[in-house]
């Protein structure tokens, strides 16, 4: 049956339709989980605000879940559901890229949207930033093409390169992402700042 | 107890994730989950018979003739049933097919039809079902 | 309200259960068993190789013939317009690749019977009811097309037309299986299909 | 709202996306398409002679009705509902008291330079590649949800003073 866009053979405008309503979802869970603030979004890195481990693999883990069983009840088609390629080099470098941006602005590229939407005028600057960033990528990718195409790996799936079933692995990341639930909130105590968590309620 | 009444609000959605597994796992109406898995003996040609290969299968065998013909050889020992094709699904017929001890064969005047047949039934998770596979005239 | 220590137990429990299961990512078959059945042992699922050869000749481009035998003999005969999916690949990959487009009819012929039937009720099963057989196969095609010479002489309009269809089909099969090995492989490749790519990701 | 009920619907959300539309959420390439399109529009023959703009506007394709175009578009419109009712809709700008307002804004800046030039490279943003790849257990999504949160905690002594 799904997904629906392939199954049901989308007209173009069906798809850009059912692209902004999954849109408003995302921004309004983004929103509403409270990312729509960068120091609470940085108050991961220090410790007195861990929402976004919490939701980040709260998210994950519930589409993960969800989308197996689907999978399972014969519903959902998981060979027809895209997975990221692996391009080994161009994953790091630009994960450490992120982070320095992370850090840096306290926004995601997603989150940014949200902030900016609500009018936090740093996020308007950070979205100005990402767009910049965006033509800066498209300007020099030519000099840059060598590493991001470097060490293609395909569409691979974790589970496979380490050999386990899709199910076991789900429940060995549980497991972890529940450790570090716990984790999370001992070090929300022992991090507190209540001077910058009381300023977010 | 204690364990209970703690996590009470938690065991409603367990149990029917549980009994809607168990339902997919184990409906006798439905087809089975993985389609590729239940085909996988017509890819390897491991379901395929010739008059001699069914001397060598043990237990009990049930001979199923698709259609009106009584083409079934007279030599023949064990069960045979006559079933009309399309009501191979009919709850009688599917009863005996899976209550059989042992391996059911299909047998057709046109393997077409006993190919068919035998895709239907290995999806929906029966076993040891051949397809008996008529010499060239 | 949702407090941590119970949803970390709901979220154990539930993966726990994905854990026993035998997860693949392959496909169950779509379709309600009965329904299935009376399709596929419908006349209406097979066509007859004079009505194959007549798509043939007209060139039907909403008509995809599937050829289900090994390589080698698929390579050695060949029916004109076919693709080449040996029957293990068909039933072990996800069919996406190739029945996808809906706005063709895919045909499925083998050497004789058999893996074309099977193919037939997998690719319905999984939910392309634009999937057929070409009834008998190969055998068939060449016994009829092929081989059947008109003899006699009263001849009416219908049966002349047959033979035509088939005169010109089994030209056609000829000129195809008699190419030179290079120009045919070169032919037979130029129809493959290759794997649609997933849209996704932010590239 | 409680951090697990919105991780819930984010999750209904990524969910509800793979069931529809076959793929996970982005935004990193939302924001490459708008430059893409504006590109387009303003230097017509820079387009035509660079192989990476071109591959955007070959078959007569459009960057700006694009699924990530139109899913960012509407990420603006989700976030104004949200803010909407929760009572959130106001400017200002958010810092630590300690560092200026132009200090916050450039960083602001530098950072959105940064994060989507990595998103590009690594295909992918915390959305489109961390929270998709985990959610269909992608190698690349744990190995960037790895490198951008791993680092992100180094640079985090670094810039200190910026948040606390």
């Amino acid at each position: 049956m799904a997904p629906l866009s392939s199954y049901f053979a989308f007209p173009e405008w069906l798809n850009m339709l059912t692209a902004f309503l999954i849109g408003i979802g995302f921004g309004f869970a983004l929103e509403q989980a409270g990312f729509s603030s960068s120091r609470k979004l940085a108050g991961m890195f220090y410790g007195y605000d861990t929402t976004v481990i919490k939701v980040f693999f709260t998210a994950a883990i519930v589409a993960l879940i969800g989308s197996q069983f689907l999978s399972y009840f014969g519903l959902l088609n998981l060979n027809q559901v895209y997975v990221n390629e692996f391009y080994v080099t161009a994953s790091i470098v630009g994960g450490v890229i992120m982070g320095a941006g992370f850090i840096m602005g306290g926004f995601c590229p997603g989150t940014g949207l949200c902030a900016m939407s609500i009018g936090k005028i740093d996020a308007m600057a950070f979205v100005a930033g990402g767009f910049a960033g965006a033509f800066l990528f498209t300007e020099t990718y030519p000099l840059i093409e060598g590493m991001a195409n470097a060490r293609y790996k395909g569409p691979v799936k974790i589970n496979e390169s380490l050999g386990l079933s899709p199910g076991l692995f789900t429940l060995i990341m549980v497991a972890a992402a529940v450790a570090m639930f716990w984790i999370a909130e001992l070090a929300e105590k022992k991090f507190a700042r209540p001077e910058i968590t009381n300023d977010l309620k | 107890m204690k364990f209970i009444k703690q996590y009470w609000p938690v065991l409603p959605l367990f149990l029917l994730a549980v009994i809607l597994v168990l339902i997919r796992t184990f409906s006798q109406k439905n087809f089975r989950y993985d389609a590729v898995k239940w085909a996988e003996p017509s890819a390897i040609g491991s379901n395929i018979l010739t008059e001699d290969q069914i001397a060598t299968l043990s237990g009990e065998i049930l001979l199923i003739s698709l259609g009106n013909e009584a083409a079934i050889d007279r030599q023949f020992q064990g069960n045979t049933m006559n079933i009309n094709p399309e009501s191979i699904l009919e709850k009688t017929n599917l009863m005996r097919i899976r209550k059989n001890n042992g391996p059911v064969i299909l047998y057709s005047g046109d393997n077409s039809v006993s190919a068919r047949v035998w895709m239907v039934l290995s999806e929906m998770g029966m076993k040891n079902i051949y397809i008996l596979k008529k010499n060239p005239a | 309200m949702i407090i941590r220590k119970e949803f970390s137990v709901l979220l154990l429990l539930l993966s726990l259960i994905l854990a026993l299961l035998p997860l693949t990512a392959n496909r169950s078959f779509t379709a309600k068993p009965d329904k299935l059945l009376s399709d596929v042992l419908n006349e209406d699922a097979s066509f007859t190789v004079d009505q194959v050869a007549e798509f043939i000749i007209r060139e039907d481009n909403t008509v995809q013939l599937i050829d289900l035998r090994l390589p080698e003999e698929f390579r050695k005969q060949a029916i004109p317009g076919a693709v080449n999916i040996p029957y293990p690949e068909f039933v072990t990959k996800d069919p996406e690749i190739w029945l996808g487009n809906k706005n063709v009819r895919n045909i499925f012929y083998s050497a004789g019977d058999i893996e074309s039937d099977y193919a037939l009720v997998y690719a319905r099963g999984l939910g392309y009811d634009n999937s057929y057989v070409m009834a008998g196969g190969v055998t068939e095609w060449i016994r009829t097309v092929m081989e059947t010479k008109f003899t006699g002489d009263r001849i009416t309009a219908r049966e002349n037309a047959l033979f035509e269809t088939r005169r010109r089909a089994g030209e056609m099969f000829t000129e195809l299986n008699n190419l030179p090995d290079s120009l045919k492989m070169k032919f037979l490749e130029s129809k493959k299909f290759s794997a649609k790519k997933l849209d996704g990701g932010c590239e | 709202m409680n951090p697990y009920l919105a991780g819930i619907l984010l999750g209904i959300v990524l969910l509800t996306a793979m069931v529809v539309s076959g793929r996970g959420l982005g935004a990193s390439g939302g924001y490459k398409y708008c430059v893409v399109s504006i590109v387009g529009a303003v230097d017509p023959p820079h387009v035509e002679n660079s192989e990476y703009y071109s591959k955007y506007f070959e078959n007569g394709k459009k960057p700006l009705t694009n699924w990530l175009t139109l899913e960012i578009f509407g990420v603006v419109a989700g976030g104004l509902i949200s803010g909407a009712v929760s009572g959130r809709l106001k400017l200002k700008v958010e810092k630590s008291p300690k560092i200026s307002v132009t200090r916050r804004l450039i960083f602001a800046f530098l950072g959105g330079v940064l994060f989507v030039y990595g998103g590009q490279l690594a295909r992918g943003c915390t959305s489109g590649a961390a929270l998709s790849g985990m959610a269909v257990l992608s190698l690349a999504g744990f190995v960037t949800m790895i490198a951008i949160f791993g680092s992100a905690y180094v640079f985090a002594w670094i810039f200190r003073k910026n948040w606390i």
